[in-house]
């Protein structure tokens, strides 16, 4: 009792100094919905790589280019089973201890021993040697480079965890060093003077956490916030007319789909599924619910990623009727209250879905009013995420929607392999397996032979597309207000970084 | 020399309606004016119509001068001003008047301070020595609460005439003392025209008019039915209804024919009582017998109520015993309360409430009926809720009510204090003609002397219990 | 003075008593039904941690591991109390950090946010209170009636918006959200604020109207007091008696508006983060949180009850 | 005081003239608001679930009197499908909430001594206890179940009837017309029936009137905290954190429920004595 309130006396005399730096105009306050209440780079890896606080050994550009980031360059042995990463020299951590190939280690140890992307890797060993860091395999893996540009392998300081090898402070390499914390709402960040790169632009910026979209909208229209990202379809509407503010969507490898349970007497045939994609109001959604026309989901993967989206593929349409007899060849007749039944049993489905991207629901509500129109009467539980992959785990799952991020890492292969590789995924195929898909997979994480690679993508793409184990329903855009006298900002659709290092303001 | 309150024509109306009016009258300084009548009869409106504290709804006509200023046309701020100042009050019941959250001496002070405009030190003085004259020291730091009725009475008498003001308006101020206290606030202030002053009393008390003598108004339901010389009017009033008022007068009771007894139905040993930790009286017997008139006086404070509520089965006695006849019923007891309205449920018709006990105790209606009629209650009074008819008609509704039961024994616990003295008086002469008729015993606690000894067959006097002060 | 502080210790010894119910019964019940909730608690705390890009089976499988969960119920509330007994509330299942560092920061926001709520609550309440009590059943109490029962339907989240929306983004008095400084406090003060005073006023206005109606008012201001100064030296301290217990029966649901106010203006306080607890089904985060709000709760009723007896001289039992 | 012996006549008069229309009005919206929820949505024919992606946020049009929300349902529909289920649960946790507390004050009040001590512990200890907590687990327990979304709300909600009950109850029943009637032989529920109801029901109702604006705004907390909401019921509640994030396009959309809110406590706390505190 006596702590806090000697806490509340503390954040009392702070508040009052603390107004005066924010008018110098070297800083930048930053909002986005996610909150950040850990130190540790396995649950907060996203917002520290984004606020560039610590730094990949691999980088990657915005188009998923890899580049060189605390590692110089990296090279797979022939047999594709050791890869060796050459550590960029005279690198330092915030503290001032030197960034070497032992702290590298020591950081990706521990991402490999958490569950994450690392442990997903075929990796039998992560070891020091001669300064570099090497990396043994038990099956070649082309993505591994891609992998150590993910958020959860940052490279945090040896001094950021504690003797347990717990995270315990935000120590990186990167442009921008923690000088304040206050989970799980805000970090405020201090220029690295001693950054091995280019130096940023800015000298302090301040990240805030406001999880509610109507609250990030008031504060990119006060200017309160000169950068929100992730704004909702309203408040982007309303402020892409704000005269202060410049918005941009940026399509992102970010996709609504529908998993269905293929294992379940209802979809095992792929036309049935095909019928659900067909009674999915995709443009409806797009106009009215995301309110990006453009960005109705004809094929799972979105534009933006380049190698993944095919133009030639046959798009998925909406048609009703179709829907309806695609039902009936199955054997589905509609009842007295217009819901189909087959063999006394009504197609009455639940889906899950969750609350914590907003318009979820949403869509879970229009394809309840859409599917009810072709005798599908459907049930939306809207609850924890987590219900998706334990629905998965015992069969329970009928149906779920969710977003999909297919941008994790720069190569998307990793969440390809995880969703439709054999067995299935928790966000992907559950009860589906098809072994062309498998094989193509296989090829794909393996090879380095980039028409090979293609070619086999091309299969994987036009194979989800015909059986639908995952049903697209809308892609996704970046949605960014920024304030029109901020200079050199640059919106990542990999959303690996937010820029505040480029950024500055203009000079009036 | 000018007259400290001249009253011109001075009417109350609510609407069209007159409440009370006209009269006319003027007081001198060193003059004393007693207002007289029963209640209802309009006396307080003259108090709050010269001070300027009428209920929004009522609205005053003639011409008021308070030291030969027209007050009335003065605005509710300006007239403020003449309060304490040119006016004091002395509230009627003082306990209620006083701020219960502040101790005495503050109350007093404050007056002293902020209406007298004497300076923190000299108010202390003065408030130092009011106390001491008012026998008050001691008092000082005790709030409200724990001061007694008297002692809250000289408080508010510090408060009211801190800053000296002229005119002291007295109303009803001798309300619910006893006998002794009651004396002393009239001593107190009777001494307010000797010193110059000049004083309007409200009073309905007979008693309380010959003390202080001056001059008199007498009002019945509004109207002025006789105005003169105090003394004159009382030794010799002209009107019958002055007469009736002092006929009321329990001084000038006739003296009760003693009842017929019957068998004995309450056996009271050796009875000690308590509040709480503090032993309020020890060794009370009695021997109560049918048709009994018993009076118990005592000064206030000594337990009568809780005394009652003993005999009544509701408390456990602090030791010794309370016997009731094996004749007696369940419902044997019944009691009637000092506040008419606080002993009926105030939301339900009075015929609800009548019947509800009537079938409970299988009373044939038409013998409800006959007793109300008995009493003198139209039954068309019935439909109506308790706050609707008058108190006096509810205590003797409230006798009809215990009839119902067929008690054998009624406690009357101050049934008539609330009440004018011409009500009071037929009240207490219907309860003992129902006390004779049925053969009921009565246990009537009264503060008055006057009352026990004109109306009862025997009194008994509690006296403390010698441990406890206070 | 002596009974005066022979009550104070009356009251610190009714509501001390108070404090160790409190927590047995908020631990026990919270336990309890973290326990009945459906669902696997382990995919529950990995996602909690990993969000909905990291979390699959494989997570929480890691989970389950690394906390323990198969453990069966009483070694897991039997292990709690244990701790509790040594002051130790253990560590966060999700975050991994001590449960006491968590609540200690968390704690002393919403202490700032709840504190303000009530001062804003009051500034609103107590003129509006006082001015409908003066003059009761005049156009002005009746128009404070409807807008006491349109800000009571209102939702504070939507009172929020609209706050922000004129005063933030308007007018640029305040910050929208965040918690920079005092500034940042006022907004989200107000919004709890005005749904408390919605009520409150009317408390106020009945205490006022009843103190208006009382013979000692009346007797004040006939010995010769100002309207003003009975107010002042009589009334309102007379009033005040009944708003105070009020506010002592209100800081029960203010703990939970706290909740949405705090999401709403991106505020770091308790409430959000019982709510995340809940969510990811953080028991000793959940137990630590409503153990912490149950005992504030209780200390702050302890500030109520002397601050009644700091104005009620008068001896009464609790 | 004296006074108002003198003037019964005057003041009950000023009393009653302003009570009926006051009452009249109330009556009238509570009736009203019964035909509303009694009919539903069927009241005017439209499906409150049906949707037009096309049509969406509209403003009142013919077609829609009151608009159509931002999945272009038929706002008016969803209003009327609303007040079923927001005043029937609405009634049910002031029902579950009230009768136990009521119950439990009287008994409080009745038998004083140590059941009182114990009881008031215990409704301390309950305050005590984070309602939310109380009210988020239920939920969670049960998702998407409205009856342990309301259960909840009203095992929060029962201290409020409790407290009053108890504190009222303990100064009617140290009235003296109590000790009279209990004298007169009157059994338990009598005293209750003439006593304790006709004191203090007004003050109850006024509680109720206020907790089903609680349990409604409630609901709408919880929606906003993501609990409870299960597609794609309306309730005035839901419907409230359902279009907050359309409060600046249309303003008028959020503004409906709530108006449906205060009209509902209005009406219920003119219907019960006018704009007066009991």
């Amino acid at each position: 009792m006596l702590k806090s309130l000697s806490v509340a006396a503390a954040i009392a005399l702070t508040a009052a100094a603390a107004p005066a730096f924010a008018e110098t105009r070297s800083s930048v306050t930053i909002a986005s919905p996610w909150e950040v209440a850990s130190y540790d780079p396995a649950v907060a890896g996203f917002t520290i790589q984004k606020l560039q606080i610590m730094e990949n050994l691999v980088d990657a550009d915005a188009t998923g280019a890899l580049r060189p980031g605390l590692a110089t360059k990296w090279t797979a042995s022939e047999d594709g089973l050791t890869w060796e990463f050459t550590l960029r020299e005279g690198v330092r951590f915030h503290d001032g201890s030197a960034f070497d190939a032992e702290a590298a280690v020591l950081a990706l140890t521990r991402a490999w021993g958490q569950p994450g992307l690392l442990k997903k890797a075929p990796i039998t060993d992560i070891a020091a040697q001669d300064g570099k860091v090497v990396v043994t395999l038990e099956t070649p893996f082309t993505a591994l480079p891609a992998f150590m540009a993910h958020a959860t392998t940052i490279i945090p300081a040896p001094a950021a965890f504690d003797a347990e090898g717990k995270p315990v402070a935000l120590i990186g390499t990167g442009p921008f060093a923690v000088s304040a914390f206050t989970p799980p709402q805000s970090i405020s960040l201090l220029r690295n003077e001693a950054y091995w790169g280019e130096k940023a632009k800015l000298e302090t910026a301040t990240y805030l956490a406001a999880g509610r979209a109507e609250t990030r909208a008031l504060l990119a229209e006060s200017g309160d916030a000169d950068i929100v990202f992730t704004l909702d379809a309203a408040g982007y509407s309303h402020l892409s007319h704000v005269d202060t503010i410049e918005t941009s969507a940026v399509p992102i490898p970010r996709v609504v789909a529908l998993k269905v349970n293929s294992g379940h007497p209802f979809f095992n045939d792929p036309k049935a599924r095909q019928a659900l994609s067909l009674a999915i109001p995709r443009d409806g959604i797009a106009r009215a619910i995301t309110r990006f026309p453009e960005a109705a989901a004809d094929q799972l993967f979105p534009p933006a990623l380049n190698r993944w989206h095919s133009a030639t593929i046959e798009p998925l349409q909406t048609d009703l009727e179709a829907a309806k007899t695609l039902l009936a060849d199955l054997g589905w007749v509609p009842g007295d209250d217009g819901i189909l039944t087959r063999d006394g049993e009504r197609f009455a489905i639940t889906l899950r879905t969750f609350p914590d991207r907003p318009e979820l629901p949403l869509i879970a509500t229009a394809l309840q009013d859409q599917w009810r129109e072709i005798g599908i009467e459907l049930e939306v539980s809207v609850a924890s995420y987590s219900e998706i992959p334990a629905g998965h785990q015992d069969g329970s799952l009928h149906v779920a929607l969710y977003a999909r991020n297919y941008g994790l890492t720069p190569d998307p292969i990793g969440s390809v392999l995880q969703d439709f590789g054999p067995g299935g995924g928790d966000w992907g195929a559950m009860g589906w397996e098809n072994q062309k898909v498998v094989d193509a997979l296989k090829v794909i994480a393996s090879t380095s032979d980039q028409e090979l690679r293609q070619t086999n993508i091309d299969t994987v793409a036009n194979l989800l597309q015909q059986e639908l184990p995952v049903i697209p329903v809308v892609w996704y855009q970046h949605t960014v207000s920024i304030d029109k006298n901020l200079e050199g900002v640059i919106i990542d659709p990999l959303q690996r970084s937010y820029g505040l290092s480029e950024m500055y303001w203009a000079k009036d | 020399m000018s007259s400290s309150i001249v009253v011109k024509a001075l009417s109350v109306f609510a609407g069209a309606e007159r409440l009370m009016g006209p009269v006319s009258f003027q007081v001198n300084p060193g003059g004393t004016l007693v207002v007289m009548g029963e209640t209802g009869a309009g006396k307080s409106l003259i108090a709050q119509a010269i001070l300027g504290t009428l209920p929004a709804a009522l609205r005053a006509e003639g011409e008021i001068y308070i030291n030969a200023n027209r007050a009335d046309q003065l605005s509710p701020v300006e007239r403020a001003k003449l309060w304490g100042r040119d006016i004091a009050t002395l509230p009627q019941e003082p306990w209620r008047a006083l701020d219960p959250l502040m101790r005495s001496f503050g109350q007093v002070t404050e007056a002293h301070r902020l209406v007298a405009r004497l300076s923190p030190r000299e108010a202390n003085k003065a408030t130092q020595k009011a106390f001491e004259t008012l026998s008050l020291t001691g008092a000082e730091q005790r709030l409200p609460s724990a001061l007694s009725g008297g002692m809250a009475q000289r408080v508010a008498f510090a408060a009211a005439t801190a800053a000296n003001a002229p005119i002291l308006l007295a109303d009803e101020p001798t309300k619910g003392l006893d006998a002794e206290r009651h004396s002393k606030v009239i001593d107190l202030l009777a001494e307010v025209p000797q010193a110059g002053g000049t004083l309007l009393a409200i009073t309905h008390e007979a008693s309380v008019a010959r003390r202080l003598g001056g001059m008199m108004l007498v009002l019945r339901e509004g109207t002025l039915v006789e105005q003169g010389q105090t003394t004159k009017i009382l030794n010799a009033p002209t009107d019958s209804y002055t007469q009736s008022l002092l006929d009321a007068d329990p001084l000038n009771w006739p003296v009760s024919t003693p009842s017929s007894l019957g068998d004995t139905v309450l056996t009271v040993k050796d009875l000690s009582v308590a509040r709480g930790h503090k032993t309020l009286f020890q060794g009370f017997n009695l021997d109560l017998r049918e048709g009994e008139k018993l009076a118990l006086t005592g000064p206030s404070g000594i337990g009568k109520t809780t005394l009652l509520d003993a005999l009544a089965g509701l408390l456990k006695p602090q030791s010794g015993t309370v016997l009731r006849d094996p004749s007696l019923s369940r419902h044997g007891i019944q009691k009637l309360y000092q506040d008419p309205p606080a002993a009926f449920p105030d939301r339900i018709s009075l015929s609800r409430t009548l019947k509800d006990v009537a079938r409970l105790h299988r009373t044939d209606w038409n013998e409800v009926l006959h007793h109300l009629e008995q009493l003198g209650i139209s039954p068309a009074l019935l439909n109506r809720r308790p706050d609707e008819v008058s108190g006096g008609e509810l205590q003797r509704i409230s006798i009809a009510r215990a009839l119902t039961v067929k008690p054998k024994i009624l406690l009357a616990d101050e049934p008539t204090s609330r009440l004018d003295p011409i009500t009071q008086r037929e009240t207490l002469a219907m309860l003992a003609g129902i006390a004779a008729k049925n053969q009921i015993a009565i246990v009537l606690v009264t503060h008055d002397q006057n009352i026990a000894q004109k109306w009862a067959d025997r009194t008994i006097s509690l006296t403390a219990a010698p441990e406890s002060t206070e | 003075m002596a009974h005066y502080f022979k009550s104070v210790l009356t009251v610190l010894a009714a509501r001390g008593l108070q404090a160790i119910i409190v927590a047995v019964i908020v631990g026990i019940v919270s336990f309890a039904m973290m326990q009945a909730l459906p669902g696997d608690a382990a995919f529950r705390i990995a996602a909690g941690r990993y969000g909905y890009d990291m979390m699959d089976a494989a997570a929480a499988e890691a989970v389950r591991l690394e906390l323990g969960l198969d453990a069966p119920w009483f070694v897991q509330l039997w292990g709690w109390l244990g701790q509790l007994a040594q002051f130790d509330l253990g560590n966060s299942l999700v975050y991994g950090t001590p449960v006491v560092d968590e609540i200690a920061t968390q704690l002393g926001y919403s202490l700032l946010l709840a504190g303000g709520a009530i001062v804003a609550s009051l500034m609103i309440a107590l003129p509006m209170g006082v001015a409908t009590g003066l003059n009761p059943d005049s156009l002005l109490d009746r128009i404070c009636m409807g807008l006491s029962v349109f800000l009571r339907a209102v939702p504070a989240f939507a009172l929020g918006v609209v706050l922000v929306l004129v005063f933030a983004v308007q007018l640029k008095l305040f910050p929208v959200a965040g918690f920079r400084g005092i500034e940042n406090l006022i907004l989200p003060s107000f919004t709890l604020g005005i749904g408390l005073a919605a009520v409150s006023n009317r408390v106020v206005r009945d205490a006022v109207v009843d103190a208006m109606n009382s013979d000692w008012q009346l007797f004040a201001r006939t010995k010769g007091l100002s309207a003003r100064l009975t107010l002042a030296r009589h009334v309102l301290r007379n009033a005040a008696l009944p708003v105070v217990t009020y506010v002592g029966v209100q800081l029960a649901y203010l703990i939970e508006g706290v909740v949405i106010v705090e999401t709403v203006f991106a505020w770091p306080g308790i409430g959000h983060a019982l709510v995340h607890a809940i969510f990811g089904r953080d028991i000793a985060m959940v137990q630590g949180t409503a153990l912490t709000l149950g005992l504030l709760y209780v200390a702050l009723n302890l500030c109520v009850d002397l601050a009644c007896r700091g104005i009620d001289p008068r001896e009464r039992a609790v | 005081m004296q006074q108002t012996n003198t003037i019964p006549s005057t003041h009950a008069q000023t009393k009653q003239t302003k009570q009926p229309l006051a009452k009249v009005l109330g009556f009238a919206l509570v009736a009203g608001l019964a035909i509303a929820a009694i009919g539903g949505p069927g009241l005017i024919g439209v499906d409150p679930a049906k949707q037009s992606l096309l049509a969406t946020l509209s403003p009142p049009s013919l077609a829609h009197p009151l608009g159509t929300d931002h999945l272009g349902r038929d706002m008016a529909a969803r209003l009327l499908s609303g007040a079923q289920l927001s005043l029937s649960l609405a009634l049910l946790s002031v029902l579950t909430a009230g009768l136990p507390g009521t119950i439990l004050g009287v008994t409080s009040a009745w038998f004083g001594g140590w059941t009182d001590r114990i009881l008031g512990a215990f409704a301390d200890a309950v305050l005590a206890m984070p309602g939310l907590l109380l009210v988020l687990m239920l939920a969670a327990i049960a998702p998407g179940s409205w009856w342990t979304l309301y259960a909840g709300i009203s095992l929060t909600l029962w201290v409020e009837y409790f407290r009053y009950t108890r504190q009222r109850a303990r100064i009617v029943l140290a009235d003296p017309s109590v000790e009279a009637s209990r004298l007169l032989g009157l059994g338990p529920l009598l005293l209750v029936r003439r006593h304790l109801i006709p004191e203090i029901g007004p003050g109850l109702l006024t509680i109720a009137a206020f907790g089903a604006a609680t349990a409604v705004t409630a609901v709408a907390a919880l929606g906003f905290v993501n609990v409870g909401v299960r597609p794609p019921t309306a309730e005035w509640g839901v419907m409230m954190t359902e279009l907050l994030p359309y409060w600046r396009e249309a303003p008028f959309l959020i503004l409906q429920p709530v108006a449906c809110l205060v009209i509902t406590v209005l009406a219920l706390h003119l219907s019960v004595g006018g704009l007066r505190r009991s």
